[in-house]
């Protein structure tokens, strides 16, 4: 673990992008992520048609110039809905690793610098989280609080913590013993000061890419609470809900399944190549698990 | 690839004739799109219950057959007295119930008190409301006696939550249900499917089947499939929606679309404002357009609907007319009403898929005339929670299944919040008619009443897609009551 | 024909030249000696023979083995060889070893594999071998695992894997580097024993020059993947022809020149603060400071009657328990004592080493001193501070005299901060904080202090040396003007050349600032090079203590004549040798 | 993830090198008392998630709203009639009263008696667990066998193009939905192809061979993308294995690459492995409620995705209780198998 941080870590920018240019992982993740972001982006000034206008007359039809993608059942054009659908997996998944982020990494950190019963409590409590079916739980959330993107992404998110919590308590509990840290306890520096300063920058590095994880996992998570008719509500388009209304249309229009679910595979396996990639340039020494 | 598939396919097609029988089947599985919670439709509301067992397993004093017409079932005969109060049923001698207790008067009478009972859970207790006594005369005669004179109440008497229990075994039928029928119960695997079997003590003409399995498939993508494979050889409703023009075109299956009593209407909380206005509730009416709500519906089907009546029922008439579909007329209704720049709303929508399908669209034909509608979804607990028993809501859509039931407008309190003094005299009166023409005029005047307030815009009667084996016989067209009534069901030789 | 001949072997890795034209010789029953600083290939050389090269590796030139051209053998010829023909041990016991295998396990594996001989069989002969390596059966049965085992047996089951099958050549790399002392001078006897008696060459390598004199015959000298020189040992380090051979063999043997301050001196120093600053002036900066840096930043001195006669620094009966683990829900084997007992004290100015095998708990007590860790029991002071049960915020003052310099010069910097940041770290015990300006100018006199530029401030620390980082780390040590500096075996993860340089960075350091030191270290030259006592601990114990001098050349206790004995020595090695040659 | 990181953070490493050696001597007594020891711990700190578990679940529950014995009664009942199946369901006993009866009814095997299919809770557990249990081990199965040869294998050519090429259809497989996976295999392999049922389970009754059936392409739908990231972590696992220490040790033996894997590097990159096998496990049994509403299996995810649209409370909470405490299990018997593995972990604790 000791090597993780430092040596083989780029300090520099300059340093930074050349490895990250010279890696495919992260090349082709940069370029899948940007692309999709830039189609969520695009979808609020321009898409091919309105997602709001229900033309019934052109319900079900397959792909063509006009449609390229085809329209749904509803008449919608099927790649303005995949459009404007990204803007709603993109913000669920990042808003839930904001979340994930902004409780687990205090969380973990405060148990990684205080140790003891505080560490074992914070530590079990994330344990009885893990010991809930993710999705049953999201489900159990979300039938409590009524479908929607804002209770699909606190359903998303609680689950999140445990994770960054874990994870800056491992990359914090690894550093707490470096002399460094020891050299700025010497220097007087407190628990939460240290953590800031020293811990916090060079966990950085694992939160990064453990949040890329999840942000894959997250757009994955939103599309199945989408299916099951739990995530964004209509008319606002989600992936997850296309493929929910193509299924039982699947043998007569098939594109209404297939697009969605490209979308979805595409967007995923950017994030989750990115993943891999910063990985692999920031901690050459860091196991990809997922 | 191909060459692949047509060789296994053809590998297929092999096994499956070889196995075929000669002789005329004499088993049947059934799609059932919703699992029933249970089997004791005197207990729940769940049209499901009904669907398995009505006419199968249990029986009541009157039935109802496939075009709505009420039939004498177990009450051989009965005599009404002049002032419609007392009704003295003759029942059938030599019945016996699934698990060898004789049926008789004792039964009718436990029946019905246990229904009408201060702690009853009858999901229909509105039926039972004006019986003041039932005398068992002789073990084959019973006399119910009401307060009031019940128009309906022969009908009423053969729905699924009026039918006959045993005392002995009324504690278990949900889960081991014990009626009179031609069907017997045999297992139920949960989430799977439900057994039921022939009865060979049945007091009527036995059925041509052995064994019918009700199977759940709640998932439209997979009824095809399973319809497809012949693991399931019959659908009263389909659930199938756009994938049924797969079935359309192959010969062996038939397709049969029938209507129900199912009023697919888009309810308004007519004391809330704006919408206690009449102006802004015509505005909703006009606006909407009945061919594009029912474009949306599975396959198309669909009958437009003008008022809260089938029009499958005797006394239908066609007000569809009444509010035709402009744009222009709807704004005139809003300026009318005051509020010419529209306003804010929100649309329940329950998980039912004709709901989910018809409010984006209203939705967006709402959205034209300046009322923007936001989208709600809720699951069926809550609905009847907070939209059906506390009001709290301004528009939704919803199917009422209970036939004959435009006196829902006139009861207090009931969740459209509709009064109209009126229409309240038209419903008493038709209540206690029992002259049939009566009834057509009152019922003639009720739907125009309605459809002149719109208390709800109405949508379409709800069709039933039914999809079998074409070899497959005398399965129900229309849904008067929800019943897969397997009693003259057969397969062709 | 030699038993390996390398010729003019080439190595680069990824394109990155490694070896340029290596030229090495070794016959049956010779020990060579391949010597040089870290990076200069030894290692390269040691894999290349074995063919283990890292991927991405591109080797030329020849290597003979036996007659057998390694570098050109196809992979299974060399699976036959290794192992059998050719053994290897390597530098860090701990991890060597699979974990999840008994050492039977290992040392019967390769012995199965080249010799299909039957479980039994081979068992027996790994038994066989485990007792020439000096792990009985008694205490260290076949079914014993890796980390039921120290470092030194561990580097014993090594062994006993790479001489199993009597290879006819041993590569050693760096066999001792990661053991203490004592246990450098048990497993070096080892493999000489192993070496004799089984004739087998042994190609041994080491940075310290004195270890190679000890063991072996020959001596190559690597600098940067070039052979410098190469000869018989004990010529070439006495004569030291080759001017980087004299180079190392100076540093080795390198003592700072350092005027040991009497107690009267290291009070003057103590009661004069302003010479101290005057003093440090003129050596480093050549130039006015800018005036609040005087008196109000260093910390001053306030009254000085009271303070010459108290000790810098008083530890007394000082405990430390680890708890013992649990061996079953209700109850706990008894807690491990790491430091059992410890009493002494410090004045002024004054510079002790502590000395002591690895585990000896001279690290915990370093952390105990420096209040990074509480004592179980006992007191400590400061300046007549206790340490014990205080507050961050009370311990502030206490902490301002004391700093610490670490051994590794990787692990004590943040990574992600510029020096200016990490040397002016601890400026945050400093009661009036300074200004931007003011900060960075006192970063950069105490740069110019260690012989750092000031324009180092704007560096990242893994642009520096190891060496330089050392000095950065002194720096951030003295930048607050302590009292007392700890340092953790400053030197031992250094070059020699490197390490004589901050040796003499300590002594100036000691003379200009009048600071006090407790060296923790186990290697005796450097306790001689700059202390004025020593103390030598030992199972939690100071079983000795006295002037360095006296006790390094008069050890009485057990555990410093061990240390004294093992301390590997330049001098006494080439005379020895030489005395053998006759 | 989590066995690593906890063997890091829980060993007493600063200690342990320094103790005497012969405190390890390898007694079996004291290797017992250490195992009862470390297992009584982690019995206990499983109980207490239970409970813990047991209240949140619970709590969280009856702030659901809707009313199930109104949703039972329908549009055209009584206000009478509604209070009385309330009655009729306990549903009007204080909270804190039917916590207690519930939480205690669970320790004798008494879950209740559903609100909607009005028998016991357990009994439904049952009959949808022979469902999903099964489907859940198959899916592991496959994804073991699956995922850990590919991983062996990719780690062994690492950098050659089979690898590359391999672990670019596991990335893809990692990012394919489940559900998406199953509808393309449904109409392949059902509507195209007619090999197997599109959907639906005939019961264990109908046969073994029939039940099997009915449960391949779900499994294989579920274990298809975690294969996939089984093979990722094995690969990685293994890389990491490959770059320590002793591997170079046995190298130095004369070992071939080959037998190097499979002997040293394979079993000390297997508590990764293990650790994602066991979250597989957990998640499979739990995380099925897509793939059995796909497919309509009448498994448990299925009851109890219906038991929350229906409102039916206490079904919801037991089946959650179920599947905690089965991950509960899972995990202790996971953490247990770990000393299996590596005897570094027998002793320590």
């Amino acid at each position: 673990m000791s090597d993780t941080f430092d040596r083989d870590m780029p300090a520099r920018l300059g340093d930074f992008v050349r490895a990250a240019l010279a890696n495919r992982s992260f090349v082709v993740g940069l370029a899948i992520t940007l692309a999709i972001a830039l189609m969520a982006l695009v979808s609020f000034a321009w898409t091919p048609y309105d997602v709001a206008d229900l033309v019934v007359s052109d319900r079900m039809k397959p792909p063509s110039g006009a449609h390229w993608f085809g329209t749904d059942h509803f008449g919608r054009d099927i790649l303005s809905m995949i459009m404007v659908g990204s803007r709603n997996s993109i913000a669920v998944a990042l808003v839930a690793v904001g979340i994930g982020m902004g409780i687990g990494v205090p969380l973990g950190c405060w148990a990684a610098a205080r140790g003891g019963w505080l560490d074992e409590a914070i530590m079990r409590l994330n344990d009885i989280v893990f010991a809930f079916p993710a999705l049953l739980s999201a489900i159990m959330i979300t039938a409590i609080f009524g479908p929607g993107a804002v209770n699909a992404i606190i359903a998303i998110g609680i689950f999140n913590i445990p994770v960054f919590a874990r994870v800056s308590r491992a990359g914090a509990l690894a550093l707490w013993p470096r002399e460094f840290i020891l050299a700025a306890r010497a220097s007087g520096k407190g628990a939460t000061l240290i953590t800031v300063e020293h811990i916090f920058p060079n966990i950085a590095n694992l939160l990064l890419v453990q949040g890329t994880i999840q942000f894959a996992l997250g757009v994955l998570a939103e599309a199945g609470l989408s299916y099951l008719g739990l995530g964004a509500q209509p008319p606002m388009p989600s992936w997850g809900r296309m493929l929910f209304d193509a299924q039982t249309r699947m043998v007569v229009a098939p594109y209404m399944a297939i697009f969605p679910g490209l979308a979805i595979v595409v967007t995923v396996l950017g994030l989750n190549l990115l993943g891999d990639g910063l990985s692999d340039v920031l901690d050459p020494k860091l196991r990809r698990r997922r | 690839m191909k060459m692949l598939k047509s060789t296994l396919m053809a590998a297929a097609f092999a096994l499956a004739t070889s196995s075929a029988a000669l002789a005329a089947r004499t088993d049947l599985t059934l799609g059932l799109v919703l699992e029933p919670p249970h089997l004791d439709p005197t207990a729940s509301a769940a049209a499901v219950i009904g669907e398995v067992t009505y006419a199968n397993i249990y029986e009541g004093l009157t039935r109802i057959n496939d075009t709505g017409t009420v039939l004498p079932d177990l009450a051989e005969s009965w005599t009404v007295s002049e002032d419609g109060t007392v009704y003295t049923f003759k029942l059938r001698s030599g019945v016996k119930f699934h698990d060898g207790t004789a049926f008789g008067a004792d039964d009718v009478k436990f029946t019905l008190d246990r229904a009408r009972a201060k702690d009853s859970v009858n999901p229909q207790k509105p039926y039972f409301a004006h019986i003041k006594a039932v005398d068992v005369v002789d073990p084959t005669t019973v006399k119910v006696t009401l307060d009031q004179p019940q128009g309906l109440f022969l009908y009423d008497m053969a729905m699924p939550a009026a039918l006959i229990v045993a005392p002995e075994s009324a504690a278990t039928n949900k889960e081991k249900p014990v009626g009179t029928g031609p069907f017997k119960f045999d297992h139920w695997a949960k989430g799977s499917e439900i057994t039921l079997v022939k009865n060979p003590d049945y007091w009527g003409t036995p059925p041509s089947l052995d064994k019918a399995v009700f199977r759940v498939i709640p998932d439209a993508a997979a009824a095809i499939p399973a319809l497809l494979s012949g693991d399931v050889q019959a659908f009263a409703n389909m659930p199938a929606g756009d994938a049924l023009s797969q079935v359309q075109s192959d010969p062996r299956f038939k397709i049969v679309v029938g209507t129900t009593e199912g009023e697919t209407v888009l309810s308004i909380n007519n004391k809330k404002p704006p919408f206690d206005k009449l102006a802004v509730r015509q505005a909703l009416a006009s606006a909407i357009d009945r061919k594009a709500v029912i474009a949306v519906q599975p396959g198309g089907f669909g009958t437009p609907i003008g008022s809260h009546f089938s029009p499958g029922d005797a006394g239908y008439i066609d007000l569809t007319g009444v509010y035709p579909h402009d744009v222009a007329k709807a704004k005139e209704y809003l300026k009318e009403a005051g509020l010419p720049n529209g306003f804010n709303a929100t649309l329940k929508l329950p998980p039912a898929p004709y709901a989910r399908d018809a409010g984006p669209v209203i939705q967006s034909e709402l959205k034209e005339i300046g009322i923007n509608v936001t989208i709600v979804p809720v699951e069926w607990a809550d609905w009847m929670t907070r939209v059906f028993a506390d009001k709290d809501y301004d528009l939704t859509i919803v199917s009422h299944v209970e036939p004959n039931d435009i006196g829902i407008y006139s009861r207090p309190g009931y969740y459209f919040q509709y009064d109209n003094p009126k229409f309240n005299e038209v419903i008493a009166e038709l209540d206690k008619a029992s002259d049939q023409k009566k009834r057509l005029e009152l019922l003639g005047e009720a739907q125009k009443i309605l459809a002149h307030d719109v208390p709800a815009v109405y949508l379409f009667e709800l069709p039933k897609i039914g999809v079998w084996d074409a070899k497959l016989q005398g399965m129900w067209k229309n849904w008067p009551i929800e019943s897969d009534d397997l009693t003259k069901v057969k397969w062709a030789e | 024909m030699s038993l390996l001949e390398i010729e003019k072997l080439s190595l680069d890795i990824g394109g990155i030249p490694i070896l340029r034209g290596v030229d090495l010789t070794i016959d049956q029953g010779q020990i060579m000696g391949l010597v040089g600083e870290s990076g200069s290939g030894k290692s390269m050389t040691a894999l290349t023979v074995m063919r283990l090269l890292p991927i991405g590796a591109n080797a030329s030139g020849r290597v003979a083995f036996d007659g057998i051209d390694i570098l050109g053998a196809p992979e299974e010829a060399m699976c036959r060889l290794r192992g059998d023909d050719i053994g290897m041990v390597f530098q860090e016991p701990m991890t060597a070893l699979n974990p999840v295998k008994t050492i039977g396990e290992q040392v019967a594996e390769g012995i199965r594999w080249h010799t299909g001989a039957n479980r039994a069989d081979a068992e027996a002969r790994a038994r066989a071998m485990l007792d020439r390596v000096g792990l009985p059966e008694a205490k260290f049965p076949l079914s014993r695992y890796p980390h039921e085992l120290s470092g030194g047996q561990r580097q014993r089951v090594v062994i006993a894997i790479a001489c199993a099958l009597k290879p006819k050549l041993l590569v050693a790399d760096e066999p001792t580097t990661a053991l203490d002392v004592v246990l450098q001078k048990q497993i070096l006897e080892l493999l000489r024993g192993l070496v004799d008696e089984d004739r087998m060459g042994l190609l041994l390598i080491s940075h310290d020059l004195a270890v190679v004199a000890d063991m072996s015959d020959r001596v190559t000298v690597m600098r940067r993947g070039e052979v410098m020189e190469e000869g018989e040992t004990a010529r070439t380090l006495s004569e030291q022809v080759h001017p980087y051979t004299r180079q190392l063999a100076q540093a080795s043997m390198h003592v700072p020149k350092r005027r040991p301050p009497s107690p009267a001196r290291a009070k003057a120093l103590d009661a004069s603060p302003p010479e101290g600053v005057e003093e440090r002036r003129t050596a480093a900066t050549q130039g006015p400071l800018p005036r609040p840096l005087q008196g109000e930043r260093w910390p001053a001195k306030r009254d000085g009657e009271e303070e010459e006669r108290m000790p810098l620094l008083e530890v007394s009966s000082v405990i430390k328990d680890y708890p013992g683990r649990r061996s079953s829900l209700f109850r706990k084997q008894p807690p491990f004592r790491a430091v059992d007992d410890v009493s002494f004290s410090l004045q002024p100015g004054q510079s002790v080493a502590l000395v002591g095998r690895s585990g000896c708990g001279k690290s915990t007590l370093a952390r105990m001193i420096l209040a990074l860790d509480r004592p179980t029991g006992g007191d400590i002071s400061l300046l007549g501070q206790s340490l014990a049960g205080r507050s961050e915020t009370e311990l502030r003052p206490s902490r301002r005299n004391m700093q610490v310099v670490f051994q590794d010069p990787y692990g004590s910097f943040d990574p992600r901060h510029k020096v200016e940041r990490l040397v002016g770290e601890p400026l945050h015990l400093l009661e009036k904080q300074p200004g931007a300006k003011e900060r960075r100018e006192m970063i950069a006199a105490t740069l110019a202090e260690v012989g750092l530029s000031p324009s180092d401030m704007d560096k990242y620390p893994h642009e520096f040396s190891g060496g330089q980082r050392q000095r950065i780390s002194i720096a951030r040590a003295v930048i607050t003007r302590p009292k007392l500096i700890v340092a953790d075996e400053p030197v031992s993860a250094l070059d020699v050349s490197i390490r004589a340089q901050i040796l003499d960075l300590f002594a100036d350091l000691n003379q200009k600032l009048g600071v006090a030191y407790i060296f923790i270290t186990h290697d005796l030259t450097v306790a001689r090079a700059i202390t004025d006592d020593v103390m030598v601990m030992h199972e939690g114990r100071i079983v000795e203590r006295g002037r360095t001098g006296e006790i390094l050349d008069h050890p009485q206790s057990d555990a410093a004549k061990a240390l004294v004995a093992a301390a590997p020595d330049l001098h006494r090695a080439i005379a020895r040798r030489l005395e053998m040659q006759g | 993830m989590r066995g690593s990181t906890e063997v890091a953070g829980n060993s007493h490493e600063c200690v342990a090198p320094r103790l005497p050696a012969g405190i390890f001597s390898p007694q079996a007594g004291r290797r017992i008392a250490f195992m009862t020891a470390y297992i009584l711990k982690r019995l206990a700190i499983g109980a207490v998630t239970l409970v813990v578990a047991s209240i949140v679940i619970f709590a969280v529950l009856e702030i659901l709203p809707g009313d199930p014995a109104r949703l039972m009664l329908g549009m055209n009942t009584t206000p009478e009639a509604v209070e009385a199946l309330r009655h009729q369901m306990g549903l009007d006993q204080p909270l804190m009263l039917r916590y207690l009866h519930w939480a205690s009814g669970m320790l004798t095997g008494d879950f209740g008696k559903s609100f909607t299919y009005s028998s016991p809770v357990r009994d439904l557990i049952v009959e949808r667990g022979v469902v999903s249990l099964p489907l859940a081990l198959i899916a592991l199965a496959l994804s073991a066998s699956i995922g850990i040869p590919i991983g062996v294998f990719s780690a062994s050519r690492r950098g050659k193009a089979s690898d590359a090429a391999v672990m670019g259809v596991a990335q893809l497989g990692v990012a394919i939905p489940n559900f998406w996976f199953a509808l393309l295999l449904i109409y392949v392999f059902a509507v195209w192809l007619r090999l197997v049922p599109a959907g639906g389970f005939p019961g264990w009754n109908a046969g073994i061979w029939a039940g099997l059936k009915g449960l391949i392409l779900p499994a294989i739908a579920l274990a298809l993308p975690q294969a996939a990231i089984l093979a990722r972590v094995t690969r990685s696992a293994l890389l990491e294995v490959l770059g320590e220490d002793y591997i170079r040790t046995a190298r130095a033996k004369g070992l071939p690459r080959r037998r190097v894997l499979l002997r040293h590097a394979l079993r000390n990159g297997m508590i990764p492995v293990m650790t994602i096998v066991g979250l597989q496990f957990a998640y499979l049994l739990a995380g099925t409620i897509i793939i059995e509403n796909v497919f309509y299996l009448p498994g448990l995810g299925r009851l109890v995705y219906q038991a929350i649209t229906q409102r039916d409370l206490i079904v919801v909470e037991s089946i959650v209780m179920v599947l905690v405490a089965s991950v509960v299990i899972i995990n202790l018997l996971v953490d247990l198998s770990y000393p299996l593995v590596d005897p570094r972990l027998r002793h320590a604790r």
